[in-house]
């Protein structure tokens, strides 16, 4: 049924009696063209693309929990395309385009909020190296403005400007940027795939992958053997995981990020802010809640929580860039399992096995880039070639030094 | 007007000597210490104290604790001003001030009360389904309408004035929660000597028996916790915390909790802190935090006045207060019964008992009788009646027909939950229960052990066994040896058996799960009818459990009715997980001390009061505070500060603070063939005496740090290295040398903090040192040349270290005293350098002149360029192995259009150059394709009259000579640039050697 | 090395201008007490792996064991408190023979000067392990950390070397070094940590 | 997380740094091959279970220690000094 305000009026009148399943919990079938391995964001958008795209609907999700129990259903929500490397830019760019005219495109309404994204910065340096990125976003054709402390306190009166260990000299301010309700995103592609014929499958986790000279034919699931001519992985903090399945070891880590939500709150901020001299952002949710983000705990983590150091952390950059905020308090906290890569940037490329596709190391900047990424990847697993937007996300380009290292920090994960 | 209509004549454990006065929406009401805001309104006859999120309704104090859904104010005003606070746990104080939030304009008139009409669109989860035509309108008005309408309470619009601090605690033995269960924990693990903390969130403790009216060894039970806790506080490795609420529980046995120290007064006494955020390191942890009580789902439960059956008795025997007098009592268990048992005790009378079970034992029925109270066996409650509180129920009884009771006060109850919130925060699943029809503590985290009503262990014997059982338990599994075990104290008698109904159906109206978030029966089965079946996308579409109490007393109706809809039963339904806190927790608390200018440590250099002194504008360098410049009376601007020192080292002398520079002593038989393996240039036949640039890589082939190291002996060496990068590059040397090659004879450690070191630069230096060395130190340009490095004495026999080094590209000497001496010798060298003018400079002109001289630092060091970027791809030796060697190697790092060190200066020379712009060549559009490289660093030369610039660029070195763009769109400039050497000033280095 | 400070080169220590002498916070009598100790003379010694002759020539010169593990040797005059695996932190009570002192060790290991380096404080008093547990993230108890322990760690964010000394007349006391840069931030949380329980604050001579 | 330092006995993570997989060992010396060098810096096993990891007590004693943590449940089997642990040094 088409979402609409007629609708949910006519609903309402009948006691929403007549609503649909937003998807159909689908049982596995034998085999599939494309099996997508991983009910997240970009797995579910990977599948939406492949059949809206490509004409491609004979495709399983398939989901170890249920959908949007990973990373997906746990960021904070954050969309912003203010990257600094060639490689980079254009691709979130797309991805920020996706975004756009994405509620229209799927029928439903994830929430596409572009109330700004300012990232604060501190230091001299700080803003030579932001002066940078903002010149990189306006010359790949992105909305990006330097504002001066001013301005910043024009917008955001209630900052520390006075007594700051670090004083605030300004931001990069992206006012297309802004946060998107992350569960609607995994239910609206889940929604739009299902309508097209994909079958989502949850409660089925992957155990094997079948690979038979050199070949992926099919994998192996709790709820039984599935075959597939292509088989793409797109379980962001898991893909090491399902990489060793396929014997493969990859340049990830996997970390955990915590996030966090106050009590809901009367509307008080209406951007999205980072903190530059700790590690710290904050936006205010629909719900009123601040919601919060800041360091990864630093040490390899499937265990999906996080631990005391950091949470100290983050609160403690939150009282030192808002000193109003000591009497708000901390409602729910909880950890997400991130691949994180070894240059920081993504991989969407074939694996070295044919018939087997990889889409990871999102570290902790990958719901941003949901739309761009299944778009792409659906691409990729379609065609068979890389699409022109995301071809430096190549599994050799630590092999050849063609590395995207938009922070400069090498090959040490945890610090990226 | 009766001051406090509703307060028992006697009774409770408030103090009636004395009368607190406080202030909810700005009127005066009296109430006594030991009440809550809570007790004490319901004292005063306050039955509405609150809306709710969506809906606006009116709401009520529906429980006694912290689980409270309803009962939400504001408290206090101003910058002290907290919302969404419970007025069950807020102890009272004279004074207090709490008003109503969410609500508009008051909250007896709500115009955001929604109606019928427009609720019925207001389902779960309506806003995915709409608001998305025309596209524009979602930011423009459909989004501020939503946001307009978030939130509960409002913030404070103003910095915290009060202070919040840390603390650690470690324990053998942590038991939460001081009811029956925690209380005889403590006291057998205490027993034992074991160093035991007891940790309870409430200002009293006993847990509930201060709210029940039992017998312990045939005494009041308050005798028995009288007797504890003197024996208690006797034991000196016991220690009890009040008011402290344990919220988390993380890895090898931390516990995260809050202490309210001062939030029952108004505000804290000076140099208190308002709380304290423990971690509290444990050996064994016992969790005795009880159980919560579950209300029932029925149309109209949410009306004020509709309160848990155990909440009344806590009101009633804790705190004197009769939160009604018509009282119906609605429950599916003994536990309901309780509750008219002691209002019996209390003299009051009730109207009605409605027990959904068929069956009542005669001993209730006795009960009832004494209440002069109807039985309604088999009855369920099917509607509320009344405004902003209850005046009436409709009850079914098992006929069927109904029957319309007026009543204030409705006490409801429908079995209790275990408080097993911690049990979960290691990912934990609990488990159904069917006997004690409850979820109860799965798997335990190590070290954790639960008992009392925490483990659905819920009567008051089985309390008291629990505890002494496991914190004897705990005591002998950490090595202590229990004295002599004493018996477990009897208890009166009590049954607690229940027969939970999940909802009562057939009524009409909204039937609430989740009291605060508005989830109703009907969005429950709304999700399961669009898939959102598991627990967790029940949670996720409809908000339920999600607000501020995380649906301590909602989340397992909600299951229940999913459960029920989906025909599964509750045990495969299962729970949403718990996450910490376990209930929120102030950000101040979690902060402490480290916020404003105490949010990181600040690094003072030995010299820093003298440059104060001197005038010094400071900036932040990593952690470090450096001058700037000195401005001279009279400049108005930086530049022109800067412009005057830096002319001042070109022509005369200069005198800069260097302290900050990471310091690292190293010393052994193989400290060259180390450096040989760290840096990337060869360090074996550096002579004595001498120093040396070195540059290291990380073994990812980029670079990572440069500086001079020295070699002061034979076998000494000391490496400097940036401020910025010092204690990575310790780390890094600690790492190569203890991981990969400890079999080396190395031995370092960081000086930083040892030296004070300042640079003399210009063409004077030499006559300004020579008045400070001790007459024997020959520095002349033949005895002392450049990059010669000593030990050398100041102010006859001050131990001192003088190096001719130069980043300035000046004659220029670094000298370093031991830092108490710091100030001292920035004192000596001005005064020895009077005669020549000397100039203190700061790291501002310091940059001018790296600049000037192609050094590159900071903008340049920054992780994404390789040595030849740096153009110092020559230094890599190619007969040695070091760190970064190889993957420096690779095909792209190696291509001759990588974008590599260059000079820039203006084609005309009165435009200033920007860091951050990019280029592109003449004639080309400016586009990501087009962009070739990046000004890293500028810089205004007064040596030669215009700004100059480095940068990097695509085949840079062979463009010299060429003009491109330099493009700043996000400044609105754009400047044509030449390329150049990238040493402005000097190129033959004359003057450094000099 | 001997040195002849003269008027116009005076020492200044890490304290100077970051600590005043006297009470701060609460009045009364003050549950938490400061000295701060005069002319700590500090360095760190570092043995040559697998070589016994540091062990030899510490006792022979300043009469103390070395310690193996997490603990101070005190004399009068002198200290070595283990400050790592194979490293040392020798500490000499007076200015007077220390260079001489050290010098003679520096056969037998890497000697660095590390006097300046600290910011040096003894707190003791009623309320002494309350404060520190304000900061500390390890277990001041009696018998987790008796007369003799010492412990790297930080406090607030700043690193620190304590010990115990022995007992003072109102319950235990420690020394602390604390990284001269950041003495006046440490300062900071030390005094707003003490400030209730009353701190009395000395210089001796 | 509690990392009990064979030197200072049990202490906060917040006093260590972390670098990861103690496992990969860095090929040395001058014919050491690029291929060897890339698995050294680039590539994980990233195991759900026991890991056998670098940690350096930064706040502390300054020793690199190996930790056999599990990344599941982050419980600690053993954590001794990368001296005697042979972490990382060439065969
Ligand atoms: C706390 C936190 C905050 C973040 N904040 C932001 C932010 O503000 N902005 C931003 O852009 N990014 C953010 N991110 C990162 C972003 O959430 C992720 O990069 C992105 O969601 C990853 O892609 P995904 O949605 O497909 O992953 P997931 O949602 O994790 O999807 C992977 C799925 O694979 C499934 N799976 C795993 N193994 C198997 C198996 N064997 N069989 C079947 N299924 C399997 C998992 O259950 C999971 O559902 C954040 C991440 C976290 C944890
Ligand atoms: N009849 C019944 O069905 C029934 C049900 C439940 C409880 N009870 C009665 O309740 C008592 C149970 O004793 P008990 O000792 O198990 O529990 P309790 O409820 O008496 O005590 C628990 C205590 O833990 C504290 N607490 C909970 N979580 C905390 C946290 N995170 N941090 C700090 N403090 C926390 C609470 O403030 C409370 O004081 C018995 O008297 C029993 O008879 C009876
Ligand atoms: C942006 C965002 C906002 C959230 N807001 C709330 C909230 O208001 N209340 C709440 O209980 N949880 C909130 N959560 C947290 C979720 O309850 C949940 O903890 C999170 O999705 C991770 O799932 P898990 O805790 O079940 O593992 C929010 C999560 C996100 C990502
Ligand atoms: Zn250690």
């Amino acid at each position: 049924m088409r979402y609409s305000i007629f609708s949910l009026i006519s609903q309402a009148l009948k006691g929403h009696r007549g609503w649909q399943p937003a998807w159909r919990d689908a049982a596995p079938k034998p085999g599939y063209d494309v099996l997508v391995i991983g009910g997240g964001g970009h797995g579910l958008a990977t599948a939406y693309y492949l059949a809206s795209r490509h004409g491609i609907s004979n495709v399983a999700v398939l989901e170890k929990g249920y959908i949007g129990s990973g990373n997906v259903g746990r960021n904070t929500t954050i969309i912003r395309s203010n990257y600094l490397l060639p490689g980079n830019t254009p691709f979130y760019e797309l991805s920020m385009k996706l975004w756009e005219g994405l509620e229209q495109e799927l029928n439903y309404n994830a929430m596409v909020s572009q109330r700004g994204v300012l990232n604060l910065f501190h230091s001299d340096v700080q803003r030579d190296a932001f002066a940078r990125r903002a010149n990189a976003m306006r010359l790949a054709g992105v909305d990006a403005a330097f504002i001066d402390r001013e301005q910043v306190r024009s917008m955001l009166p209630f900052l520390d400007y006075e007594t700051s260990r670090f004083p605030i000299q300004g931001g990069l301010l992206q006012g297309r940027g802004g946060t998107v309700r992350h569960d609607a995103v995994a239910w609206g592609y889940a929604r739009a795939a299902d309508s097209r014929g994909v079958d989502i499958v949850q409660n089925c986790e992957v155990t094997g992958i079948d690979i038979v000279d050199g070949r992926a034919t099919g994998v192996q699931t709790t709820r039984g053997p599935i075959k597939a001519k292509k088989i793409a992985l797109v379980v962001a903090g898991n893909s090491s995981r399902l990489a060793a399945m396929a014997g493969m070891r990859l340049p990830i880590e996997s970390h955990v990020l915590q996030a966090f939500v106050s009590e809901g709150l009367k509307p008080l901020l209406d951007c999205v802010v980072t903190f530059g001299a700790g590690h710290l952002y904050i936006s205010q949710s629909d719900k009123g809640g601040l919601v919060f983000g800041g360091d990864i705990d630093g040490y390899n983590s499937y265990a999906q929580r996080g631990n005391l150091p950091v949470i100290e952390d983050v609160m403690e950059a939150a009282m030192a860039l808002w000193p109003g905020l000591g009497r708000v308090r901390l409602l729910r906290h909880w950890g997400g399992v991130m691949d994180m890569s070894m240059d920081g940037s993504p991989i969407i490329d074939h694996a070295p096995i044919e018939g087997l596709y990889l889409n990871a190391g999102w570290c902790y900047g990958g719901f941003k880039a949901t739309p761009a990424s299944g778009f792409c990847f659906a691409y990729l697993v379609a065609k068979d070639e890389p699409h022109p937007l995301a071809a430096a996300y190549r599994l050799d380009r630590f092999a050849t030094g063609r590395l995207i290292d938009e922070k400069g920090v090498g090959a040490q994960p945890n610090l990226h | 007007m009766n001051a406090q209509p509703f307060r028992l004549p006697s009774g409770g454990l408030v103090d009636r000597t004395q009368t607190l006065s406080f202030r909810f929406d700005g009127k005066t009401y009296d109430g006594h210490p030991g009440d809550t805001l809570a007790s004490a309104l319901l004292a005063n006859g306050v039955r509405l104290l609150g809306r709710s999120f969506k809906y606006h309704r009116p709401r009520g104090v529906l429980s006694v604790g912290s689980e409270e859904p309803n009962a939400l104010v504001e408290l206090r005003t101003g910058a002290r001003r907290e919302p969404n606070t419970r007025a069950t746990i807020i102890e009272l104080f004279e004074g207090l001030e709490a008003t109503s939030q969410n609500r508009w304009p008051s909250l007896g008139c709500d115009f955001l009360s929604v109606d019928r009409l427009a609720g019925s669109a207001l389902v779960a989860g309506f806003y995915y389904k709409t608001f998305m035509w025309p596209a524009a309108f979602w930011e423009k008005l459909y989004e501020p309408v939503i946001r307009r309408a978030a939130g509960l309470g409002r913030a404070a619009r103003f910095a915290d004035p009060d202070h919040y601090e840390k603390a650690f605690a470690f324990c053998d033995v942590l038991v939460i929660g001081a009811g029956p269960a925690g209380l005889s924990a403590a006291l057998t693990a205490g027993r034992s000597g074991a160093r035991v903390i007891l940790c309870d969130e409430d200002f009293r403790l006993g847990g509930r028996l201060l709210a029940e009216r039992r017998e312990i060894d045939g005494r009041p039970a308050a005798d028995w916790v009288a007797a504890t806790l003197a024996e208690l506080a006797a034991l000196s490795e016991v220690r009890t915390m009040l008011r402290t609420s344990v919220f988390g529980l993380y890895d090898h046995g931390i516990f995260g909790a809050v202490e309210r120290v001062n939030d029952h007064v108004a505000v804290p006494p000076a140099h208190q802190p308002r709380q304290r955020g423990w971690r509290i390191y444990t050996k064994r942890a016992i969790l005795a935090s009880g159980a919560l009580e579950r209300p029932i789902v029925f149309p109209g439960n949410d009306r004020p006045g509709v309160m848990l059956a155990g909440a009344v008795r806590a009101y009633v025997n804790r705190f004197g207060v009769l939160p009604g007098r018509e009282i119906v009592v609605f429950t599916t268990g003994d536990n309901g019964w309780a509750t008219v048992c002691d209002l019996v005790a209390a003299g009051v009378r009730l109207s009605a008992i409605v027990d959904s079970r068929s069956e009542i034992d005669p001993t209730f029925k006795a009960l009832a009788e004494r209440a002069g109270a109807r039985v309604f066996a088999g009855g369920a409650v099917e509607a509320t009646q009344g405004g902003h509180h209850v005046r009436g129920v409709v009850v079914r009884d098992s006929s069927g027909k109904h029957t319309t009771l007026s009543c204030d006060l409705l006490a409801v109850s429908n079995g209790w939950n275990p408080t097993l919130h911690l049990t979960s925060h290691q990912n934990g699943r609990p488990i159904w229960n069917e006997d004690v029809q409850a979820f109860v503590p799965g798997t335990l985290p190590p070290g954790l052990a639960v008992g009392g009503s925490a483990a659905g262990r819920f009567t008051l014997a089985q309390a008291l066994e629990d505890g002494a059982r496991l914190g004897r338990e705990a005591a002998v599994e950490i090595g202590f040896r229990p004295t002599h075990i004493e018996p477990i104290p009897t208890t009166d008698a009590e049954t607690n058996r229940v027969k939970p109904i999940w909802r009562v159906r057939g009524g009409r109206g909204k039937a609430f799960v989740d009291f605060q978030n508005d989830v109703t029966e009907k969005d429950v089965e709304l999700a399961a009818r669009e898939g959102f079946r598991s627990v967790e996308h029940l949670k996720r579409y409809t908000t339920l459990g999600m607000a501020t109490d995380q649906g301590k007393t909602s989340n397992i109706a909600g299951l229940a009715i999913m459960a029920e809809q989906t025909g599964r039963a509750i045990s495969d339904t299962g729970t949403t997980v718990f996450r910490p806190p376990f209930t929120p927790v102030a950000i101040g608390a979690l902060a402490g001390h480290h916020r404003g200018k105490d949010f990181r440590p600040v690094r003072l250099a030995p010299t820093h009061d003298w440059s104060r002194e001197q005038g010094a504008v400071f900036v932040e360098t990593g952690q470090w505070l450096r001058a700037q410049y000195y401005p001279k009376p009279g400049e108005q601007d930086w530049l022109t500060t800067v412009t005057r020192e830096v002319l001042a080292v070109r022509t005369g002398v200069g005198l800069c603070d260097v302290s900050t520079l990471g310091k690292i002593d190293i010393q052994g038989r193989d400290t060259a063939e180390f450096l040989e393996r760290v840096y990337i240039n060869g360090w074996k036949a550096l002579p004595v005496g001498k120093a040396r640039y070195g540059l290291m890589l990380r073994e990812d082939g980029f670079v990572m740090d440069d500086g001079t190291t020295s070699r002061l002996r034979e076998n000494h060496f000391l490496m400097t290295t940036t401020t910025a990068n010092a204690g990575k590059v310790m780390q890094h040397l600690e790492f190569c040398h203890q991981v990969l090659w400890p079999k080396l004879d190395v031995r370092m450690v960081s000086v930083s903090e040892q030296w004070a070191q300042a640079a003399i630069a210009g063409p004077k230096s030499r006559e300004v040192l020579r008045d400070i060395l001790d007459a024997v130190h020959d520095i002349s340009n033949e005895a002392f040349p450049y990059l010669a490095a000593r030990e050398v004495t100041v102010n006859g026999g001050i131990p001192a270290r003088l190096f001719r080094i130069s980043f300035s590209g000046e004659l220029a000497y670094e000298l370093a005293v031991p830092a108490d001496y710091g100030e001292a010798m920035m004192r000596a060298l001005m005064a020895a350098g009077s005669p020549h003018g000397i100039t203190p400079y700061g790291t501002e002109a310091l940059g001018v002149m790296r600049l000037e001289k192609g050094h590159v630092a900071g903008n340049e060091l920054n992780g994404q360029t390789t040595a030849r970027d740096l153009g110092l791809g020559k230094m890599m030796s190619s007969k040695k192995d070091f760190i970064g060697r190889l993957m420096a190697r690779r095909e792209a790092l190696l291509q001759s259009d990588r974008p590599t060190l260059v000079g820039l200066r203006p084609i005309n020379n009165a435009e200033r150059l920007r860091a951050g712009a990019h280029f592109i060549s003449m004639g080309r559009t400016a586009n990501t394709d087009n962009d070739e490289g990046y000004m890293t660093s500028v810089a205004y030369s007064p040596s030669l009259g215009h700004w100059i610039g480095l940068g990097l660029l695509k085949n840079g070195p062979r463009r010299v000579g060429e003009r491109i763009r330099a493009v700043d769109p996000v400044r609105n400039s754009e400047i044509h640039v030449e390329i150049c050497s990238p040493i402005f000033v000097d190129r033959e280095g004359t003057r450094l050697h000099g | 090395m001997a040195e002849q400070a003269t008027s116009s080169w005076c020492r200044r220590d890490a304290w100077a201008a970051i600590i005043q002498v006297g009470q701060i916070g609460a009045a009364g009598e003050p549950g938490v007490k400061v000295q701060l100790p005069a002319n700590l003379q500090l360095a760190t010694l570092i043995a040559t792996t697998g070589s016994t002759g540091l062990e030899r020539i510490t006792k022979q010169l300043v009469g103390l064991d070395l310690p193996r593990s997490a603990s101070i040797a005190l004399s009068a005059t002198h200290g070595l408190a283990w400050s790592g695996p194979g490293q040392w932190m020798l500490l000499a009570r007076q200015r007077a023979g220390f260079s001489e002192l050290t010098s003679l060790l520096s056969d037998e290991a890497a000697v660095s000067d590390q006097g300046d380096a600290r910011a040096a404080l003894c707190v003791s008093g009623r309320r002494a392990r309350e404060v520190l547990a304000k900061g500390a993230m390890i277990d001041l108890h009696g018998k987790a950390f008796p007369v003799g322990a010492t412990a790297l760690t930080s406090f607030a964010h700043v690193g620190v070397q304590l010990w115990r000394i022995k007992d003072g007349p109102d319950g235990p006391a420690f020394e602390i070094l604390v990284s001269r840069s950041m003495a006046a931030s440490f300062w900071s949380w030390f005094a707003a940590s003490a400030a209730e329980f009353g701190c009395n604050v000395a210089r001796p001579g | 997380m509690r990392i009990p330092c064979p030197h200072c006995g049990a202490r906060d993570v917040q006093e260590f740094t972390y670098l990861g997989d103690a496992k990969p060992r860095r090929p040395e010396g001058l014919d050491a091959t690029e291929a060897a060098m890339l698995e050294y810096v680039y590539v994980r096993d990233n195991p759900r279970g026991p890991n056998d990891e670098l940690w350096y007590h930064a706040a502390g004693c300054r020793a690199w220690l190996m930790v056999r943590r599990h990344t599941l449940t982050h419980v600690i089997e053993s954590a001794v000094p990368t001296k005697s642990a042979k972490a990382g040094v060439a065969a």
